[in-house]
């Protein structure tokens, strides 16, 4: 322990040697509490990874160094960082699940000279905390977007939005209305649900009495979204005909067992489905099936990961070993690649993954509720990016 | 002077009468016990008096100023202090941080945060005198949840001597103390200060009658007697009322 | 009778205790500043986390000050510690105040005005009425800090505070050793103060209050009026922690505000031991450091094993690891005579 | 007006769905005066049995309401003997470290045995669906916990006020020794309510699954929700329950409804202004 701080320490300091040794990849994510699925799916994308392309890079061996973060708790998650970089020797930062996290983490890599590659955390905003953040997921604003033009598209002119009254729900909110005003649509209405809503009844009456035609509804995966789509059968809006439309967080495949019937026909976007059909996805969800061990629970952080590590690899290789952030973050600026959901490019600019957005709808096939992409919005940035 | 002066106190509670129009003055170094049947009031007319329980009339007079609206701690403040009937005590803390305690609270100096009563050689004084007095002196740093029941009982009168009061409502001080401890607490009672209004509620009519230079005796609400112990015996509407065979007992003894 | 000679004798003997007291406090101080320096020796990288464990415990010895010595359960505690967070990060990344003791004071400042508040409202319940006030007060407040985002960033947390140098001299590093040598004087300087607050009358005064209430108030002393005081320093002390957090990490998260944090703070104070300032001290540590340590090897199983923790401890020990010393000190003591 | 008579038909069937599941809660921190965090793990280990039993073992809902009841009881009876008899008559705080350990615990075996995922029971066919109510269409599973919460709540009522049992179980928790002496069986009075109360707890949790999915931390995310409505209504007052039950889930749909952005300050604001004002609780017996 001592031993591998103090040669952290000598890397640090000299910038790096070029090696053949062990590069330690730190990854926090929320491998207990209420989200530890996502953290698994954190793992089965790395582990899937490993699985594929082995742990040697050039002379080097990676190893995966994890730290446990359940909930939102950026203090913490400085803290988790600091010890990763400092006493654990790390020379790349992974994972981050939640926005506030990978905000508290961005402003200690330019001093710590090491690159972050965020998994998952889906604010726009952290691409401009610190140059060093390459982020392999996608942003609510990107997720989003395209679905004011399919809304529109589809006829609907009036519509209502539905949020969870927390970060990523505003920015999904303002995402939708500003696209679905662009294309002319009208907005008669915007929720704020409070975190703790049980009970969506009160809601789905707000939306009746709205004369919507369509709801753009978000809500962080997880057991809220159940409540959600059983009330929006049971009070009627689905028989009355009323869209909902929302992004893939609400229909995530590991939820979809328990959705059941109730989610059939909701149409969301997204930027990567289990069932998208290509070649390498097929590879990526059968490696990744076997290292979660229940494929049913396999879902999208699986893929943030999996191109992250890509990501990495790419690191790795253009700096040979040696410990230059700056050079890394330089290299893969631009990349593009053949991703399990399709073709991707970290953007130049913002450093954030250029890719395709579908529009799915759930559907049920040989008795398994997926989501079915049904249409492709390519080469999506980042909209909600504002230059610093 | 009197220094307690109770007029026409009344309280009901809803159709009940448990304080009806009693009126008690108590002067300079009186010892006054209050004693009655069961169900007679002396619990409501001790908490109407310290403020526990608002009174619907009737006025009490501390030292010559209306306290009748005036809050429990305020009156405390004023001088008139009670004792309980059930030992109330912090079993943590040892006799000598309760003495300091109330000593420092009569002081004004309960609030200060940065003190230590150790260092007020008054408070360290005064707290062993009082101790030393009450023969507490030994246990002085025993934490009172390991010291017996008749020695908190000593504690108890102890701790209302060091607030210096005006006048002392003494309830049942001898309640549960083995009768081998009694002489204690009488002995106790004995060390309190000669100019302090004293106004005691028991049972043990002995004990009461060697300490009460005046007797009062309330009934369903009301004062029925007020007079000296020996008189009290001989008073029919009390034997009546109250005191029953003993007080033939006594008569023929 | 008592001649001068013995007055004075007397009066000796108790500055003599007074001076053991300040032996006793000045121990425990070398205790601590040892075990501070034995962590940054052994573990220089691991700074940052005891930093943050730091600040925890300024939480915990705060809900030690109201729930140990005062008797007042709460499980809401964290809304004081969370007040001192934004204030000390809305003061440097708003107003542009980076300089570490102004943000510090501010925490110190906002945490005795949220102790004061929740105290009035708390304050009206009784037992499990006032568990549910509590859980009422840091549910509000999670809720206001996430609609005022504007100010608190909302759910994203509040980022850009950059404390500047201490003194202008010593910048927070990387390796977080300003700021863990801050934390542990600020300990220090916290710790010997609540240990002269609970000697002292006033402290006198809420362990009576604790133990009887009547009794205090039969003794002419307010009962109201000093435990809101009391949660006023408790609350300048969890401000304190939320600011040195705010100030050694550089962001401040909605979960400050908690009832997760809460509940988790009197999960360590119970196991430290509840009413010692050690208890509280001891309990933060070894919480944080297992969690550490069993979320490296299985972070899945984490829950169960607090679970099965706090079992034990109520079963077997319900005056907390200082409780089970204490008596295996005596024990040994005893066996040796 | 149709919009009124809407939103206070939600705020019945909330409420309802809230008392089902806290009503045994109610009886372990009234009666028992156990301030049981736990009760939301018994809840949930009642819709774990279900789920269970209706995916795994395919049998009816009927059935599965009653093994959940029967499993989660015979699983908490070594639970009471072993971890509850301790700390009974123990201080408020040593019952909240103990009972949020063993809530712990619980989310941790479930986790492990049962997955992250969330779980759910399937409704039989009738339950399943809208029922129209003349001015409106409500959930059949909605109606059925409003049914349910009435039955237990005549029953409970029946039980403690009107029976031997209830007379023993009062008399053991306002003075245990007294009522040993005259010859009840404390420690079974205790265990049998005990049981009854995780039966409670388990049906509770299987009737409130529409609305409340079952998952591992379930029994963390609405622990706060229930003990705050049982200690609203006033602990041990089965119609304190009710009565908080329906007036907080008034206050929280009217208040999802108008302003939803506002919706949790009125939720605690409401709490706190009623436990100020009713520091006891609604109709909580004083002491």
């Amino acid at each position: 322990m001592k031993r591998l701080t103090l040669l952290a320490l000598a890397l640090v300091l000299s910038g790096g040697v070029a090696i053949a040794d062990t590069i330690k990849i730190g990854v926090v994510g929320p491998f207990s509490g209420p989200a530890a699925q996502q953290g698994r799916n954190f793992q089965a994308g790395i582990d899937a990874w490993l699985a594929l392309n082995g742990n040697k890079i050039g002379n080097d061996t990676i190893e995966i160094v994890y730290r446990d973060l359940p909930t939102a708790d950026p203090a913490k998650s400085a803290a988790l960082t600091r010890d990763l970089i400092v006493g654990e020797g790390v020379r790349y930062l992974a994972g981050y699940y939640y926005t506030p996290d990978a905000m508290a983490a961005a402003p200690i890599l330019v001093e710590g000279n090491v690159p972050m590659v965020v998994f998952n955390a889906a604010t726009s905003a952290i691409m401009n905390a610190s140059p060093y953040v390459v982020r392999t997921s996608f942003t609510t604003w990107q997720t989003s977007t395209p679905m004011a033009a399919v809304a529109r598209e589809r006829g609907i002119k009036k519509a209502i939005t539905v949020v969870t009254d927390y970060g990523p729900g505003v920015d999904a909110e303002s995402a939708f209305v500003k696209g679905f005003k662009d294309a002319g649509g009208e907005i008669v209405a915007s929720v704020r649900m409070p975190m703790n809503t049980n009970d969506f009844s009160p809601i789905m009456q707000r939306i009746k009495d709205s004369g919507a035609e369509a709801v753009f509804a978000f809500l962080p995966s997880g057991p809220a979204t159940l409540g959600f789509m059983k009330a929006f059968a049971e009070n009627g809006l689905k028989k009355a005909g009323i869209t909902l439309l929302a992004p893939g967080d609400l229909t995530q495949e590991s939820d979809l067992p328990a959705l059941g019937d109730s989610a059939l026909g909701t149409l969301t976007t997204f930027h990567y489905a289990v069932s998208h059909d290509s070649p390498e996805n097929k590879a990526f969800v059968a490696a990744a099936s076997k290292a979660i061990g229940d494929p049913a629970s396999l879902t999208f952080p699986a893929v943030g990961a999996y191109d992250g590590m890509y990501v990495i690899s790419k690191m790795i290789e253009a700096t040979k070993g040696k410990q230059d952030a700056k050079a890394a973050v330089e290299a893969v600026k631009g990349l593009s690649w053949i991703s399990p959901r399709g073709p991707v490019t970290i953007d130049p600019q913002n450093r954030h993954i250029t890719q395709n957005i579908y529009l799915r709808e759930v559907a049920s096939e040989n008795g398994k509720s997926i989501n079915k992409e049904i249409r492709t919005f390519e080469k999506q940035g980042d909209p909600g990016w504002k230059a610093p | 002077m009197s220094l307690l002066d109770v007029r026409q106190l009344r309280k009901r509670f809803g159709g009940l009468v448990v304080t009806r129009d009693v009126s008690i003055t108590l002067g300079k170094g009186d010892r006054v016990a209050l004693i009655g049947p069961n169900g007679a009031g002396k619990t409501t007319f001790v908490n109407l008096v310290t403020g526990h329980v608002r009174p619907d009339g009737g006025t009490v007079l501390l030292d010559g100023k209306d306290v009748t609206r005036a809050s429990p701690t305020a009156r405390v403040r004023a001088g008139l202090v009670r004792s309980f009937q059930v030992t109330r005590l912090f079993s943590e803390m040892t006799p000598e941080e309760h003495i300091a305690l109330a000593m420092l609270q009569r002081l004004g100096r309960s609030r200060r945060i940065f003190a230590d009563f150790r260092s007020m050689p008054d408070v360290v004084d005064e707290a062993d005198r009082i101790l030393s007095l009450f023969n507490l002196s030994g246990i002085a740093r025993v934490p009172v949840g390991a010291i017996a029941y008749g020695q908190q009982r000593l504690l108890e009168v102890a701790l209302v001597m060091a607030l210096k009061p005006k006048v002392l409502l003494l309830d049942e001080p001898a309640a549960g103390v083995p009768s081998a401890d009694i002489a204690l607490i009488e002995r106790a009672l004995a060390q309190l200060p000669a100019d302090l209004a004293v106004l005691m509620i028991d049972h043990d009519m002995d004990f009461v009658f060697r300490f009460a230079r005046k007797v009062i005796v309330l009934a369903a609400g009301g004062v029925i007697f007020d007079g000296t112990p020996q008189a009290v015996a001989a008073d029919a509407r009390v034997r009546q009322a109250y005191l029953g065979s003993y007080a033939d007992d006594r008569g023929t003894a | 009778m008592t001649t001068d000679a013995t007055v004075k004798a007397r009066n000796a003997a108790s500055l003599g205790r007074v001076r053991r007291s300040a032996a006793v406090d000045a121990t425990a101080v070398v205790i601590i500043l040892a075990a501070a320096a034995l962590l940054y020796v052994l573990f220089p990288g691991s700074l940052a986390l005891f930093t943050r464990m730091v600040a925890i415990m300024m939480l915990a010895l705060s809900l030690d000050l109201v729930t140990g010595f005062a008797g007042i359960a709460t499980l809401g505690h964290a809304a004081l510690f969370g007040a001192g967070a934004y204030a000390a990060g809305i003061l440097a990344s708003k107003f542009g105040f980076t300089d570490p003791f102004a943000m510090l004071g501010v925490g110190a400042v906002a945490g005795a005005l949220a102790g004061i508040v929740s105290s009035v409202v708390i304050l009206r319940g009784r037992g499990l009425g006032q568990l549910v006030l509590s859980i009422a007060i840091v549910q509000l407040a999670h809720e206001a800090a996430n609609k005022l985002s504007a100010w608190t960033g909302g759910s994203d947390g509040l980022s850009g505070i950059a404390p500047a140098p201490i003194f202008g001299l010593y910048r927070f590093d990387l390796w977080g050793r300003t700021a863990f040598i801050l934390a542990v004087a600020l300990l220090v300087v916290v710790f010997v103060l609540l240990r002269v607050i609970i000697r002292s009358p006033f402290g006198m005064l809420c362990r009576g209050i604790k133990q009887d209430p009547v009794r205090v108030r039969a003794m002419g002393a307010p009962v109201y009026g000093t435990l809101v005081k009391l949660y006023a320093i408790a609350g300048a002390v969890a401000g304190l922690g939320g600011a040195l957090s705010a100030v050694a990490t550089k962001v401040v998260g909605l979960d400050s505000l908690s009832f997760t944090l809460s509940a988790e703070a009197l999960v360590m104070l119970v196991l430290g031991g509840v009413g010692k300032l050690f208890g509280a001290l001891i309990g933060t540590f070894v919480f944080i450091w297992f969690e550490h340590l069993v979320a490296a090897i299985n972070p899945f199983h984490w829950l169960t094993i607090v679970g099965v923790m706090l079992i034990v401890v109520v079963l077997f020990e319900p005056r907390g690891l200082t409780g089970a010393a204490e008596a295996l000190w005596t024990r040994a003591r005893g066996g040796r005579r | 007006m149709q919009t009124v008579l809407s939103i206070a038909a939600d705020a019945v069937a909330y409420g309802m769905v809230l008392f089902v599941i806290s009503i045994g809660l109610s009886v372990t921190m009234g009666l028992m005066k156990v301030v049981n965090l736990a009760h939301g793990a018994f809840a949930m280990m009642g819709g774990y049995i279900a789920a269970f039993a209706t995916h795994q073992l395919g049998v009816p809902f009927g059935v599965a309401i009653v093994a959940a009841v029967a499993g989660t009881v015979l699983a908490a009876i070594p639970v009471e003997r072993v971890l509850y008899r301790p700390i009974y008559g123990a201080p408020e705080l040593t019952q909240v470290l103990m009972t949020i350990g063993i809530t712990f615990v619980i989310i941790g075996i479930a986790n492990y045995a049962m997955g992250p995922s969330m779980k759910t029971i399937p409704l039989p066919t009738i339950l399943e669906g809208p029922v129209d109510i003349g001015f409106r269409s409500i959930a059949a599973h909605k109606l059925f916990a409003v049914a349910t919460g009435l039955v237990v709540a005549a029953a409970a009522w029946l039980v403690i006020e009107r029976t031997a049992f209830g007379v023993k179980l009062r008399a053991s928790v306002d003075n245990a020794t007294m009522a040993a002496a005259l010859g009840v069986r404390t420690k079974v009075v205790y265990a049998v309510s005990f049981a009854a109360a995780v039966g409670l707890a388990a049906l509770g949790g299987v009737v409130g699954a529409q609305l409340l999915p079952i998952e591992p931390y379930y029994a963390l995310r609405y622990m706060v929700t229930f003990l705050v409505v049982v200690s609203v209504g006033g602990a041990g007052s089965i119609p304190g329950a009710l009565l908080a039950c329906l007036l907080l889930g008034a206050v929280e749909t009217t208040g999802r409804y108008l302003m939803p952005e506002f919706g949790e300050f009125f939720f605690y604001l409401a709490v706190i202004a009623i436990v100020c004002v009713f520091p006891h609780g609604l109709l909580g017996r004083r002491g």
